[in-house]
């Protein structure tokens, strides 16, 4: 059992590491928050690749054929790769290094209570690797044939023999990437899960850690659980390029469809490893700024158990007209829908947390509101197509494309930018600025709608994904479909609230900027009145994160408690033993 | 959903289950969205106004979510009667009418080829007739395809039918289909099959019987020098 | 962690079984019997993994909360598994069959294969 | 120097115990997505019995090899109970380099193996079972050099009685895969 706890002369040995050079800072740190730090960074950076990508095979979906600023011609390769490495880029290069490895990094520890990972090293090693991942992913562009372009489920035979996919080196990089991420990410889940298991505060019990924390290491456990077949089909997607295997060659006795069910087993718990974590976040957020506990604590653990157990039941929905046995989809249309019940539930455990609370909408509190209402039109169009009969008509439509970024962009963008807003006093020590926080917000939220909303009309006229250029279809070049627009129109239309949403992304860079110039760190260490512990510790928390290590007495989501209010405050912190 | 054509048999029973979930989910969308917004707006922070300490324990909310949970679950009921209907319709029961026909259905990089019986009826037969990129059917007759592809994965998409089915190589998978208006119909692959995915897009034709007879009449020739070349 | 019943003494028993289980397992196949070789073969495989699990990894002195982990991945694996088979491990089902023919033998042309 | 989070245990496990059997379980769904893939391929195919499949493994080298891994089984928890129960390092290590030397007898008598096939034509690309042979058989021959590398810097560190609970934990993961190995001998060798 925890034996030592604070020596403080540990923390001033750690305190001579800051004057140490720029690689042994910045680049060769075992220290959480640095790691964290990194990650952030280069899973911005990656956010960026991906929004360029974005932006060029819109505009070539608007404007066909078009010069594209800062790109050129788009040729039909050019396209394939664009979107997929899109798609690939922003799944595993920034939901979950943001998501996941960036604020479980720095969260963990702090919210628990302890002044480092339980394996510092590892943690490092781990960055590295996703690192050469993204260099690796990075790189598969530039080479001979260009990058991979077989979607990002990369489906054999196209993705497993070059003849098909024309592109050799692409598609191999491509794969190699991608294991090696699954590597990082699964030497940094087992020491998050490790972390959050053992290295509480003491007193901190099961139902006193933050919801943050447990979303994570739930997420974590999802992705190492479903995380390995697709490694195996990795491996043996890898054999097949290089060696000529035939492990998904019908004409050598393997089996495409195996890679789609290797695929998807861990596709679809995918989701939910960088949904939750969103959730995690956007739990602090409404209970802080409505001031109120979380609505039923223990029924949120509940469902977060139930979907994720539920989660590997239902993979086969993405297969059900890939060639899957047709009962098959009874089962997995079932359990599918069945999984609509936790996180319904969940929802309005959300909901209900407003419920008579006292709600200030700062900039944190918009982007965790907007989270949830953009989720649930996510959430309810999924229902659509996982129900086997409709999906006939709407799979590989812009309907699906519409539903999983109305899902995926809350997740990935909305939820890291509602925590980033939210720990950002935590980080750096200044506060940002407001006015141009909110501008930013209505500037990403606004026209984010206006790209998918268009996009689900379109996939609701039958209009199919992948596809470079709709010319050539008569039936997907139609007139005045919607409020006097052509289908044309409606395209040009995402195209152009897409621009504008990447072009308002500055305005979070120039507020990133200001804040960084302050001179005085003005956020000291609870700006908000939050009672989780990482209000604790100093902004930004030094080396060791803690003074001293805090004790734990209460629940995280002590707002407004009736004998507090008495004593004329409305928050109760974890570590305060009155 | 008159928004596009439906043109098969099946067509409205695939609308009808979107619909059931349009109107099923949409109520639970407004009425969810509607509450959240009130939520938001009435409970905006107001001086001398506290918030209420509710951790969801007590037994009124708690009643009031258990609600709400067996609601959906009804709901979930209904959505996967319906889907499960359709998709039995459409998926798992073959016509077995006399005047069926069968097609041959190949995806290949980047064209499908089509194999009609031909005026006999009858598949791999000397009158058999291949095209490529055009389907000729016959309106109102219900058809089987045998759908496979030569090389990777493509799939069969027929919007104003509401059909879709992969073409995965080293499986031949069968459907059926049956037209009910006579037109010319797009098919698009809806699976992402290599450079020139995008460069795909089939016609099905849907004939009435005389324009059928007079296709199968003009293809005859064309159908003789491709058995020679066998 | 400091039961009696683990001593080195304890270990080289359980290591003599696990060598009595393999001798079975591999002569199981020269009995000729198909299926008793597979029952053999993955019976003992079993057992022969619960023993090393037990006596060796000691999973039963950990918290119990390894085993339900353990377990949790096992049961995930034959979900995998039970979702799986019906296209993979079938040469036909419900609308679709396989056209192909079985693989030919390698042995005889010892050269080349691409 | 350590952080204090290193010395916690709030789940009544020493934290490296708990890391390892974590890593056991993401091992345990690698390995299930491999030897899945292979069982439902190997009874698709009524053929991969015979000669030129799995019908040319040769099990006594099988036996040969399960023999040398439960061995070095053995070696590793007699190791672990020296470190834990004796605080014996030199005598840990000695078992740890035993256990690691049966690693690599593994591995040579796996190279000699895979020479003899290779050279009657059996190679990764012959047919399917000899891919995922090869495949099975070489991502877990990985971890048994992993596990051999890992060994060694454990045992240098303890014949000098420094962090001798590692002995038990690199002994868990040599144990999980002579585990893997168990199953795989009947798979490869003598289902046929």
């Amino acid at each position: 059992m925890a034996t030592a706890e604070v020596t403080h002369d540990a923390h001033d040995d750690h305190g001579h590491h800051a004057d140490a050079g720029f690689v042994k800072k910045y680049l060769w740190s075992t220290d959480h928050k640095m790691i964290a730090m990194q990650y952030l960074v280069t899973g911005m950076a990656m956010a960026l690749i991906g929004g360029f990508f974005a932006y060029v095979f819109r505009m070539q979906l608007a404007f066909p054929g078009v010069d594209v600023p800062g790109f050129g011609i788009v040729s039909p390769a050019e396209y394939n790769a664009l979107v997929t490495n899109h798609g690939t880029i922003m799944i595993f290069w920034v939901a979950m290094p943001v998501l996941i490895a960036a604020f479980g990094n720095f969260l963990i520890p702090l919210m628990i209570g302890c002044d480092d990972m339980v394996f510092p090293k590892i943690n490092r090693l781990s960055y590295q690797v996703f690192l050469l991942s993204a260099i690796v992913l990075v790189s598969s562009f530039f080479v001979q044939g260009g990058g991979f372009g077989g979607a990002w489920t990369a489906y054999p035979p196209l993705s497993a023999v070059s003849a098909y996919n024309l592109t050799p080196l692409g598609s191999t990089l491509w794969v190699v990437a991608v294991a090696l991420e699954f590597v990082a990410f699964l030497l940094g889940g087992i020491n998050f899960i490790t972390t959050a298991m053992n290295s509480r505060a003491p007193g901190m019990r099961l139902y006193d850690i933050p919801m943050a924390v447990w979303m994570i290491v739930v997420a974590s456990i999802l992705f190492m659980a479903s995380v390995g077949p697709l490694i195996a089909g990795a491996i043996m997607l890898i054999f097949d390029q290089t060696l000529h295997t035939g492990f998904f060659d019908p004409a050598k006795g393997g089996d495409p469809v195996l890679w789609q069910h290797l695929f998807w087993f861990f596709g679809h718990p995918e989701v939910y490893v960088v949904l939750l974590p969103a959730l995690g976040f956007v739990a602090e957020i409404i209970t802080t700024f409505s001031r109120k506990p979380l609505f039923a604590y223990r029924t949120v653990l509940y469902t977060v158990f139930g979907t994720g157990i539920l989660s590997f039941t239902v993979w086969a929905h993405h297969q059900f007209i890939s060639g899957i046995d047709p009962r098959m989809a009874h089962i997995f249309t079932i359990t599918t829908l069945l999984i609509s019940v936790p996180i319904a539930e969940m929802m309005f455990v959300y909901i209900a947390t407003l419920y008579r609370g006292s709600i200030t909408l700062t900039t944190p509190m918009l982007w965790a509101l907007a989270f949830l209402g953009e989720f649930l039109i996510g959430g309810v169009t999924g229902i659509f197509l996982g129900a086997s009969g409709p999906d006939i008509f709407y799979h590989d439509t812009y309907f699906v494309l519409a539903h999983f970024h109305y899902t995926f962009f809350p997740i990935a963008i909305i939820g890291s930018f509602a925590g980033l807003t939210y720990w950002w006093p935590k980080i750096t020590g200044k506060m940002m600025n407001e006015t141009l926080g909110k501008i930013h917000f209505w500037g990403t939220v606004i026209p984010f709608n206006l790209i998918f909303l268009p996009l689900f009309v379109l996939g609701q006229l039958g209009q199919h994904r992948r596809i470079y250029s709709y010319e050539g279809f008569g039936e997907l070049m139609r007139d005045d479909v919607l409020l006097g627009m052509g289908m044309q129109d409606l395209r040009i239309l995402a195209t152009t609230a897409l621009v504008v949403m990447l072009a308002f992304q500055f305005v979070f860079f120039l507020n990133v900027f200001l804040t960084l110039r302050k001179k005085e760190k003005d956020a000291g260490s609870n700006p908000y009145d939050a009672n989780s512990l990482e209000w604790l510790a100093p902004s930004p928390p030094g080396h060791g994160n803690f003074a001293e290590l805090p004790t734990v007495y209460r629940g995280p989501y002590e707002y407004s408690h009736p004998d507090r209010k008495a004593k004329g405050t409305d928050f109760w912190p974890q570590w305060e033993k009155e | 959903m008159d928004w596009i054509v439906h043109a098969s048999t099946y067509a409205d029973s695939v609308d009808n289950a979107i619909l059931l979930i349009t109107w099923l989910v949409g109520f639970w969308f407004f009425l969810t969205l509607g509450i959240f917004f009130w939520l938001i707006i009435r409970y905006r922070a107001k001086p001398g106004v506290d918030a209420q300490y509710l951790t969801g324990g007590e037994a009124q909310p708690k009643k009031f979510i258990t609600w709400i949970h067996m609601l959906v679950l009804v709901c979930d009921v209904f959505i996967v009667v319906a889907a499960i209907r359709v998709w039995v319709e459409v998926k798992q029961t073959l016509p077995e009418t006399p005047e069926t026909q069968t097609v041959r259905v190949i995806g290949q990089q980047w064209a499908w080829s089509f194999v009609h019986p031909g005026p006999d009826g009858q598949l791999d037969t000397p009158d058999d007739i291949k095209t490529v990129d055009d389907l000729h059917i016959e309106v109102d007759r219900p058809y089987i395809y045998e759908l496979t592809s030569r090389d990777v994965m493509h799939s069969f998409s027929v919007i104003s039918f509401r059909l879709k089915q992969d073409a995965v190589p080293g499986r031949v998978i069968t459907g059926w289909f049956q037209a009910t208006k006579a037109g010319d119909y797009m098919i698009q692959c809806a699976e992402m099959c290599g450079i020139g995915h995008g460069l795909m897009p089939a016609t099905v034709h849907v004939e009435t019987p005389e324009q059928h007879a007079a296709w199968q009449a003009s293809q005859s020739g064309g159908a003789m020098l491709a058995q020679a070349g066998r | 962690m400091s039961d009696e019943t683990h001593g080195p003494a304890h270990y080289k028993k359980i290591w003599a079984l696990l060598v009595v289980l393999l001798a079975i397992s591999f002569l199981g196949p020269f009995v000729g019997i198909h299926w008793l070789t597979l029952a053999t073969a993955f019976g003992i495989a079993i057992w022969k993994a619960w023993l090393v699990l037990k006596n060796f990894m000691h999973i039963t002195a950990q918290p119990r909360f390894v085993s339900y982990m353990v377990a949790t991945c096992l049961v995930f694996m034959l979900l995998f598994y039970a979702g799986t088979a019906g296209d993979v491990m079938k040469h036909s089902g419900d609308q679709w069959y396989k056209p192909q023919v079985e693989q030919s033998a390698p042995v005889g042309h010892h050269g080349e294969h691409e | 120097m350590r952080p204090v989070a290193t010395t916690r245990s709030t789940s009544g496990m020493t934290t490296g115990r708990l890391a390892v059997w974590w890593v056991i379980c993401s091992e345990i769904v690698i390995f299930g997505g491999i030897l899945g893939s292979y069982i439902m391929s190997r009874i698709a195919h009524d053929g991969w019995g015979h000669i030129g499949f799995a019908g040319s493994t040769n099990a006594y080298i099988g036996l040969t090899n399960t023999f040398v891994l439960l061995t070095s089984s053995l070696f590793a928890v007699l190791g672990h109970y020296a470190a834990e129960h004796e605080q014996d390092g030199p005598k840990a290590a000695r078992y740890l380099y035993l256990t690691a030397g049966g690693g690599g007898l593994f591995l040579c008598i796996k190279a000699f193996e895979w020479t003899t096939e290779i050279g009657h034509g059996l190679t990764i690309t012959a047919n399917n079972f000899w891919s995922f042979y090869y495949v099975a058989a070489g991502v877990h021959a990985s971890h048994v050099i992993a596990g051999m590398i890992i060994m060694l810097i454990v045992a240098q560190r303890a014949k000098k009685n420094l962090d001798l609970h590692r002995v038990e934990l690199v002994g868990v993961y040599w144990h999980f895969v002579d585990l893997v190995w168990i199953f795989l001998f009947p798979l490869l060798y003598i289902a046929k």
